[in-house]
């Protein structure tokens, strides 16, 4: 009995692949091959990101960025578009797990993702293979541009250019000479305190001490009161909203009731003053500069009105999946054929489409790719907590 | 009217059947015993009595009540009160607090004090060593301190197991002279011993169990002079 | 590992177990006075004021984590079981007073002046402690009374899984984003007493002066309960030996569910002191302090109420001053705790304050 | 006459509790000698720093003139001591067999390796003791009831069994602690009847705790009387039912106890 | 009577209530208008609303133990009713506020205005109160209806005869009896399992591949694992540490960065699971002595302490700090590189065998009957001879050094690894999967295994919900099948084993206290 199951299986396995690879009348002439989406199916852009987990504020808040932007664009040449949203916790090896299941997808085409690095990092060669194009709201470190494929892209600062500018403006224009780092021990905030450190020594300041915080505690009075020793006059932060919040709001308590607090664009949302009250005032952050576009009110209309938080609540990279997300569409959007009922949509041809972006207006800002996949907006400010609201720093 | 009334009771444990229809009585004021192989179900009986194993059939009727569906918790508020095998003291808790979980279903203070005296009465070694933790106590005590807990709710009918098990001798004399005592103060005792001698010399009517059922029954002379019970509970003599 | 002999060498073996606790001891002990050394003479890093804020912060945080670690030995101490989810019933306590201060903020109860303050933190305590009650209840009846037979892995399986359903739950009802505690004006969570200290101003939070006064009453209060009513006794009865306990007229499941219910109103209490002195709160909020809290228990001794206290106190200050002490990065405060527990436990099995061996796995 | 076992003045201490007073008693070999005392004299106390589970403060204990003192329970297993317990510790989880199998654990050598590989020297061994512990079932009587959870086995069958399991040891001193607790009068009959086979058919010294006095009296060759950790009296059987420190502390003057 | 049914309904309004909060409702109704084609969510919330009031008021009638249809009747509709006013109740505060312009979503997130609307049937709030409560006794009146009938009319036993009866038929059958039959079917039943395994790995795709991989990987984990706590018996709550260690093993070795190594891959293969094996041995040697929970926290702190030194910046030049190691190597032969997926399935395949090859020939050597002593009684097991230290020690090494291996292959089958990836749910993973699957058991480990790391991948569907389903599931299957889904007989007994145990010897559980 269980060995003819056995059988039948092996057969129906056997025909399932042949049937599968059954011609089709369009010759696909890319080099990775084309997605074939028939009539009535959707187009499928994947979303990568933690919904569940301690992190999952950051994937809900990406997930609702791209989603407007499919709201924004629901159909491309009558063909709906499909966001498919997968969990990763946060941890490589579910990215890993739900990258392989995208690529297997034969209708995913593009990916709003990965949301951290390290899943990112895992996915990139799987994407590769698969010859689907990434473009990351929010994976920030350096080295995933350097091995130079063609399916990565971010609209993400990179952890380097967002310390050298930070470090910049502390040591030139707020004139800053004594800083300490903190950072969360995560790979964002590690990699963005230590790169801001090493530009800041280059400038001719002085790192006076470098305190790590584990995550999701809420009690930094420690490390806090350890650097407060040291004396320096300003801290910078690498890591999120929640963690700084908490930071600013036990400065005082510790003894740092001079030093200045300066985050980066994790910290930076309207969270960051919610949750620290008044405790927010004077403190910074880097950010990529939203030009108070039409655009941009609109979409915190429709987030407000969509999902009930006020935009930046959750996390401040909701503008970034969005404009992920635009981009992809706007490549999609380029590169697709239609022949009769059918869409043909080549791989190749779309991460080339991405890569050669310019000057797309985003919410970010303006968007163009480099050769690498870079493709934040051009531009870093920093903004100071004033009467309880971001305001542009001074000296800018 | 008998005290205490077992009918045709049957009792497992998953799927072992302990009690293969078991009835006994006991009359108010008598001891009885109950004597028996290891394994015949003696413990298990006395398990039942006490609602820690519920019958699968059968009924235990206590004072006219059917209490074989009743929780173990709530039969001793009904008046029975089990000495469990081996002590079982509570070893992290002093010989006061000991005492006081036996009389863990009163409330009143002054009355609770006045039985407190009383075991004490009966076990002055106890009170000697009222301050103790009861697991620092020797092995003769602790069974006094098992005795004296069990009086402390007030019981009317005390069911006993194996009260002389792991004593040595001078002591096994000496719980059962007070058992006698307990006795003669009104409280009924139903004893579970291994001791046959013992047993059958301190009770007034004794039942022998074999796997599961009562094969003997009837006054301790009639069974002590029982040539199966002398070859299989009084030694080869 | 073939023996090829019949007859092995009659050599007397040396207790290698003890020959290694030794080594390690000693290594232990000379790296850690080489760092103190460090830190106390050579660096001279801190003043006495930054030790003391150490030391604050310390006490705080220990007795928060007291708190929540008498919770796990109480379950501990009477069913043998590592209740997991016992944080994320701490957490969701915490949301209950959220909702509460925000209920009173919304209608402008909360400032009005220091009574109306007072009476809103009140009730923030009383809706945590009893929601938090509810839900330890509610755990017990369903993921772990059903199990009360089963071999002990059972329920601990039991308890990861009804964990990650609290979590879950609250992420989805109350949203993953981080939430802010509304405090009174009168407590903020940046006011306080400052005295100095060496000519530096060192502050302690109202809050902090709440938490730590709270949990002491608390632990006081559980102390006396467990040591002194009828009903700690009957705890301690059924936590030795079930079957005698219903024999005495005690109703089991009754005392084991109050146990749940008083672990639950700890946890309730402690979530709620918690937001009041951290201020961030969110799904996740309990599983860390839980994790801590429970090696807070075993630290001073697991199943043993004044064990919970004095291993929480001491793994408070051992996170908070621990790694200035030795010098080391504030990061690995958790590696120095971690490995304090175990050297703790290699010395003494039984934790700081236990004398009672749990033993069978 | 030669000894097995020497103890010179053992004395162990729990906090401020003397448990064991400088005990000092000497086991011929090839005997059977009784400890008894009233509970909490210090017996169990006294088989425990013998097979090493406690380390005594002072004294010495010797083995076939080897020091015990200082050795592992594993390594005093080696030497030739076997014990059982006064309330029965069997593998419940494992087979009469496997109990008894592992009862052997010393005696046999195959590693990690050997099992992997599955040797034919390991294959030849597992054999071999395979087969011993069939025989040493049949010796304590049990024979057929090879795959029954230890835990499933009556009373008595368990009591055996662990008798077998320390037998399997192949000990050449056998310490009993309450062999007969919680058995009837004939079965404990029996008892006498294989702790005295157990002496004269394998040449096993036997050390034995038992408050039955019927047991204790009839089998024994030598008796020592334990109170509060010391001992009181020392002799054959009738010395000591005769003495009057006994009967004081232990035996007492009774009439229930005038069974024969 | 009475009581149950006020009961039941008060439970079933509760759980009503959750299932709106936590959102559950609303995924019911999307679920279904996707499925079944429909226009709008309603049906699907409604179904899975009253489908609790149905469930319920049919549990009431069972307690009730009523024989008459008229109180069953009454008292299924008077637990819907109260089922419906609780919930009724709550759907009118909703309206209420939801007219007001409040946002509950604010704090309560998936109340949203859509779903709102859904239960309120769109008209005012009384209105919506009565409507809801209504509906619900209807529900009630139905579910005590159902059950009722059920019970008159045995409907049950007749659904269990049918299948019965086709069982049976189908064994009558001449096909059937002539396969089963067959001396060889069993032998080719085997080999066909053992073909259809061996040549998965080409007909799965990659997802499907990569998905089995984890679940393999997690079986050598899960067998390491088994050999500490099913067989030896100690409690081990930081395992994912030996994982780490073989992960980054690999990493560090073969990876460019941080230190340029760039060793062979099949050279590093026993150097991590020999590194692995070791550190379980000096991990070991001090802590071995605890027992039971004691040992639990202390592996659980050295899980962590290894975790929190990976990504720390003191270690950060050795191990890549937070940002993992990145390009790590994979396995070649003959120069054909083998560092995909698929290649990857075999490699797991073989390393699963491997481990169960070991675990099963130690489990039924005088080695694993020492372990099982140890197990069962650590002193007795000293007191027979056997030198617990080194059997734990040797447990914890043979563990430690599978969990190697799967760490190896788990860096170099991503290649990546990163600190993230071993946090301590990973520990827990394995702990539960073991246990799930039924301790001691080699398929009982693959079962647990499969329904730990696949049914997440399967209950993808379900997305945010789907922790929330994988935790309750766990606690269910503890409930149903405490044994595990495929018990060795040896733990089968054991856990029966309180309810068989007869009078023989009632063992007093150790003197344990709170104070």
């Amino acid at each position: 009995m269980r060995s003819r199951v056995f059988l039948t299986l092996v057969v129906v396995l056997a025909a399932l692949a042949l049937t599968a690879c059954g011609g089709a009348s369009f010759e696909c002439e890319d080099e990775w091959g084309c997605a074939t989406i028939q009539k009535g199916e959707t187009i499928k852009v994947g979303y990568v990101g933690p919904t569940t987990g301690d992190y999952s504020a950051f994937g809900i808040d990406i997930t609702r960025g791209a989603e407007l932007a499919v709201a924004a664009k629901p159909e491309i040449n009558g063909f709906a578009i499909e966001l498919v949203v997968e969990d990763t916790q946060g941890t490589p090896e579910q990215g890993a797990a739900v990258a392989n299941k995208l690529a297997s997808d034969p209708r995913i085409v593009a990916i709003d993702g990965h949301t951290f690095s390290g899943s990112t990092e895992v996915a990139i060669p799987i994407y590769e293979d698969a010859g689907i194009v990434m473009v990351s709201p929010s994976a920030t470190t350096p080295d995933l541009t350097k091995t130079s494929s063609l399916v990565f892209n971010r609209v993400a600062f990179t952890d380097e250019m967002q310390g050298e500018a930070a470090a910049n403006y502390i040591y030139n224009t707020l004139g800053i000479r004594r800083i300490a780092l903190m950072h969360d021990g995560g790979a964002y905030g590690q990699g963005l305190a230590v790169g801001t450190g090493e530009f800041f020594k280059a400038l001719g300041g002085e790192v006076v001490a470098e305190e790590a915080i584990t995550p999701g505690e809420a009690d930094y009075s420690s490390p806090l009161a350890a650097i407060a020793a040291a004396n320096p006059q300003l801290i910078y932060y690498g890591g999120y909203d929640a963690d700084a919040a908490v930071l600013v709001s036990q400065m005082d308590g510790a003894g740092l009731t001079d030093a200045w607090f300066f985050g980066c664009d994790g910290t930076y949302g309207t969270q960051f003053i919610n949750l620290a009250g008044a405790a927010a005032e004077g403190a910074y952050s880097t950010f990529v500069p939203i030009p108070e576009s039409g655009a941009f009110t609109k979409f915190r209309e429709d987030y407000q009105a969509a999902y009930g938080d006020e935009q930046g609540e959750l996390s401040p990279f909701s503008p970034h999946g969005h404009d992920a997300m635009a981009v992809i569409l706007a490549a999609i959007e380029k590169v697709a054929i239609q022949e009769g009922d059918t869409l043909y949509i080549p791989r190749k041809a779309l991460a080339e489409a991405v890569r050669n972006t310019s000057d797309f207006s985003g919410l970010t800002g303006t968007i163009t790719c480099s050769e690498t996949g870079e493709c934040a907006a051009a531009s870093i400010i920093f903004m100071e907590v004033e009467n309880g609201a971001w305001v542009l720093g001074p000296g800018q | 009217m008998a005290m205490l009334e077992l009918h045709d009771v049957h009792t497992f444990y998953g799927n072992i059947h302990a009690l293969k229809g078991l009835s006994l009585t006991v009359d108010a004021g008598e001891i009885v015993t109950l004597i028996g192989a290891n394994g015949a179900g003696k413990s298990t009986t006395l398990r039942t009595i006490s609602g820690l194993q519920r019958p699968r059939m059968g009924k235990v009727i206590f004072e006219g009540a059917d209490i074989s569906r009743v929780p173990a918790s709530e039969i001793v508020r009904k008046g029975i009160v089990q000495v469990p095998e081996g002590r079982r003291i509570f070893a992290t808790l002093t010989v006061r607090e000991n005492l006081e979980m036996g009389a863990y279903t009163r409330d009143d203070k002054d009355e609770i004090a006045a039985t407190m005296a009383h075991v004490f009465e009966l076990f002055p070694r106890l009170k000697e060593r009222i301050k103790q933790t009861g697991g620092t106590l020797s092995g003769g005590e602790q069974q006094m301190l098992a005795v004296g807990r069990a009086l402390m709710a007030r019981p009317r009918l005390l069911l006993m197991d194996e009260p002389s098990m792991g004593l040595a001798p001078i002591l096994v004399e000496e719980i059962f002279s007070i058992i006698q005592e307990i006795s003669r103060e009104g409280v009924t005792i139903l004893l579970v011993e291994q001791n046959a001698h013992v047993a059958l010399s301190l009770a007034h009517r004794g039942y022998v169990l074999g796997t599961g059922k009562i094969t003997l029954q009837g006054s301790v002379e009639a069974l002590a002079n029982n040539p199966q019970v002398r070859a299989a509970y009084l030694g080869g003599v | 590992m073939v023996e090829t002999t019949e007859k092995r060498p009659q050599r007397r073996y040396v207790d290698i177990g003890r020959w290694v606790r030794l080594g390690m001891g000693i290594i232990v002990a000379g790296f850690a006075l080489w760092r103190m050394w460090n830190v106390f003479f050579v660096q001279q890093e801190y003043g006495l004021d930054t030790w003391t804020r150490f030391l604050i912060s310390g006490i705080i945080l220990g007795s928060v984590y007291a708190v929540i670690a008498l919770g796990y030995t109480l379950v501990y101490g009477i069913l043998f079981m590592i209740n997991f989810a016992h944080g994320d019933v701490m957490m969701l306590g915490a949301f209950a007073g959220y909702f509460t201060l925000e209920a009173f903020k919304g209608r402008g109860f909360l400032n009005q002046n220091a009574g109306t303050a007072a009476l809103s933190v009140i009730a923030a305590f009383m809706v945590g402690m009893a929601l938090s009650m509810v839900v330890a209840l509610l755990l017990e009846r369903i993921a772990y009374r059903p199990l009360r037979k089963a071999p002990r892995l059972v329920p601990l399986i039991s308890a990861i899984g009804a964990s990650l359903v609290l979590q879950n739950a609250a992420q989805l009802m109350f949203g993953a984003e981080r939430h802010t505690y509304a405090n009174p004006d009168i407590i903020d969570r940046s006011t306080g007493i400052s005295f100095l200290v060496q000519g530096q101003e060192v502050l302690i939070t109202y809050t902090g002066m709440l938490t730590l006064g709270l949990s002491l009453l608390l632990m006081v209060g559980l102390l006396l309960l467990v040591r002194k009513t009828k009903m700690g006794k009957a705890m301690r009865a059924v936590a030795q030996d079930k079957e005698t306990a219903a024999l005495m007229g005690i109703n089991v499941d009754r005392i084991i569910a109050n146990t749940f219910a008083i672990s639950g109103i700890l946890a309730g209490a402690a979530g709620v002191m918690w937001g009041l002195h951290m201020g961030i709160l969110y799904h996740y909020v309990g599983f860390i302090p839980g994790l801590k809290a429970f090696t807070a228990a075993v630290l001073g001794g697991i199943g043993n109420v004044v064990g919970a206290m004095v291993g929480g106190l001491t793994l408070g200050i051992l996170e908070a001053a621990g790694p200035a002490i030795l010098g080391l990065p504030f990061q690995l405060k958790d590696v120095l705790a971690f490995s304090i527990l175990v050297l703790v436990l290699i010395f003494r099995p039984t934790g700081l304050v236990g004398q009672v061996l749990a033993d069978k796995a | 006459m030669t000894h097995i076992l020497q103890a010179q003045s053992v004395t162990k201490q729990f906090g401020g509790l003397l448990a064991v007073n400088a005990v000092t008693l000497n086991v011929p070999t090839e005997s059977i000698f009784s400890i008894i005392g009233p509970n909490g004299a210090g017996k169990t106390t006294f088989f425990n720093c013998v097979t090493g589970f406690y380390k005594p403060e002072r004294g010495t204990l010797l083995f076939d003139d080897k020091p015990l003192i200082g050795r592992r329970p594993d390594q005093i297993t080696g030497l030739g001591v076997a014990r059982t317990y006064q309330n029965i510790r069997l593998f419940n989880e494992m087979t009469a067999i496997e109990n008894i199998l592992v009862g052997q654990h010393h005696r046999l050598h195959a590693g990690v390796l050997g099992a992997l590989f599955q040797l034919p020297r390991t294959q030849r061994e597992e054999r071999q003791a395979l087969e011993e512990a069939y025989t040493l079932l049949e010796f304590v009587g049990l024979s057929g009831k090879g795959d029954v959870f230890a835990k499933n086995l009556p009373y008595g069958d368990q009591r055996r069994l662990e008798i077998a399991r320390a037998l399997a040891c192949k000990p050449k001193l056998l310490l009993l602690d309450e062999p007969t607790a919680g058995m009837n009068p004939a079965e404990t009959d029996d008892m006498m009847t294989f702790i005295r086979q157990l002496r004269d058919e394998l040449q096993i010294t036997i050390l034995l705790i038992e408050h039955d006095m019927r047991l204790v009296m009839g089998v024994s060759e030598h008796i020592v009387v334990l109170d509060y950790g010391m001992k009181i009296a020392e002799g054959t059987p009738a010395e000591i039912q005769s003495n009057t420190r006994v009967i004081e502390a232990y035996l007492g003057r009774g009439s229930v106890f005038a069974n024969d | 009577m009475k009581h149950s049914n006020l009961r039941n309904g008060w439970v079933g309004g509760i759980v009503n209530i959750f299932l709106i909060l936590l959102g559950l409702t609303g995924l019911a109704g999307t679920l279904l208008q996707g499925w079944l084609g429909l226009p709008s969510p309603a049906f699907g919330v409604w179904v899975s609303l009253l489908g609790v009031v149905v469930w319920s008021a049919a549990r009431a009638t069972k307690a009730s133990g009523t024989q008459s249809w008229r109180e069953a009747l009454a008292g299924g509709a008077l637990s819907g009713l109260l089922s419906g006013g609780i919930v009724g109740l709550l759907v009118g505060l909703l309206a209420t506020l939801d007219a007001g312009s409040v946002e509950i979503r604010q704090w309560l997130v998936q109340l949203t205005p859509e779903a709102i609307a859904l239960l309120t049937f769109g008209v005012a709030p009384w209105l919506a109160t009565l409507l809801v409560a209504g509906v619900h006794a209807l529900a009630g009146l139905l579910g005590s209806a159902l059950y009722f009938a059920a019970i008159t009319y045995q409907w049950q036993a007749s659904v269990k005869g049918v299948l019965q009866d086709a069982g049976h038929s189908i064994s009558q059958t001449q096909v059937y009896q002539r396969i089963a039959g067959h001396p060889s079917a069993t032998t080719f039943a085997y080999a066909a399992g053992a073909i259809l395994l061996l040549t998965a790995p080409l007909y799965l795709g990659r997802y499907w591949n990569y998905t089995l991989g984890t679940v393999g990987l997690y079986v050598i984990l899960g067998l390491g694992l088994n050999i500490v706590v099913g067989m030896a018996g100690q409690l081990v709550l930081g395992y994912g540490a030996f994982f780490a260690i073989g992960a980054y093993t690999v990493a560090l070795l073969t990876a460019p960065t941080p230190h340029g190594i760039m060793m062979n891959f099949w050279l590093v293969v026993p150097i991590g699971v020999i590194l692995a094996a070791l550190s379980g041995v000096v991990l070991g040697l001090p802590v071995l002595r605890m027992r039971g929970d004691y040992l639990a926290i202390v592996t659980l702190g050295f899980g962590e302490i290894i975790r929190i030194l990976l990504k720390s910046d003191a270690l950060i030049e050795f191990t890549g700090g937070p940002r993992g190691v990145r390009a790590v190597g994979g396995p070649s032969l003959f120069g054909i590189k083998m560092n995909n997926e698929f290649y990857f399935t075999y490699f797991i395949i073989i390393g699963i065998i491997l481990a169960a090859y070991i675990t099963a020939q130690l489990q039924k050597s005088r080695v694993g009957r020492a372990w099982m002593a140890i197990r069962g009684d650590e002193d007795v097991a000293e007191a027979m001879g056997i030198m617990t230290l080194k059997y734990k020690l040797l447990a914890f090494a043979i563990a430690a050094g599978l969990a190697g291996l799967s760490g190896v292959l788990f860096a170099s089958r991503n290649k990546f690894t990163g600190p993230e990836d071993f946090t301590l749910l990973v520990s827990i993973n394995v702990l539960s999967l073991v246990i799930i699957g039924g301790m001691g058991s080699i398929p009982g480990v693959i079962m647990g295994a499969l329904i730990l790391k696949g049914l997440p991948e399967i209950l993808r569907e379900l997305s945010d919900y789907r922790m929330l389903a994988f935790g309750a599931l766990l606690v269910l299957m503890m409930i149903l099948r405490p044994e595990g889904m495929w018990p060795s007989t040896r733990q089968k007994m054991e856990l029966h084993g309180d309810e068989e145990k007869a009078e023989t010897s009632e063992h007093t559980e150790p003197a344990r206290g709170v104070a």
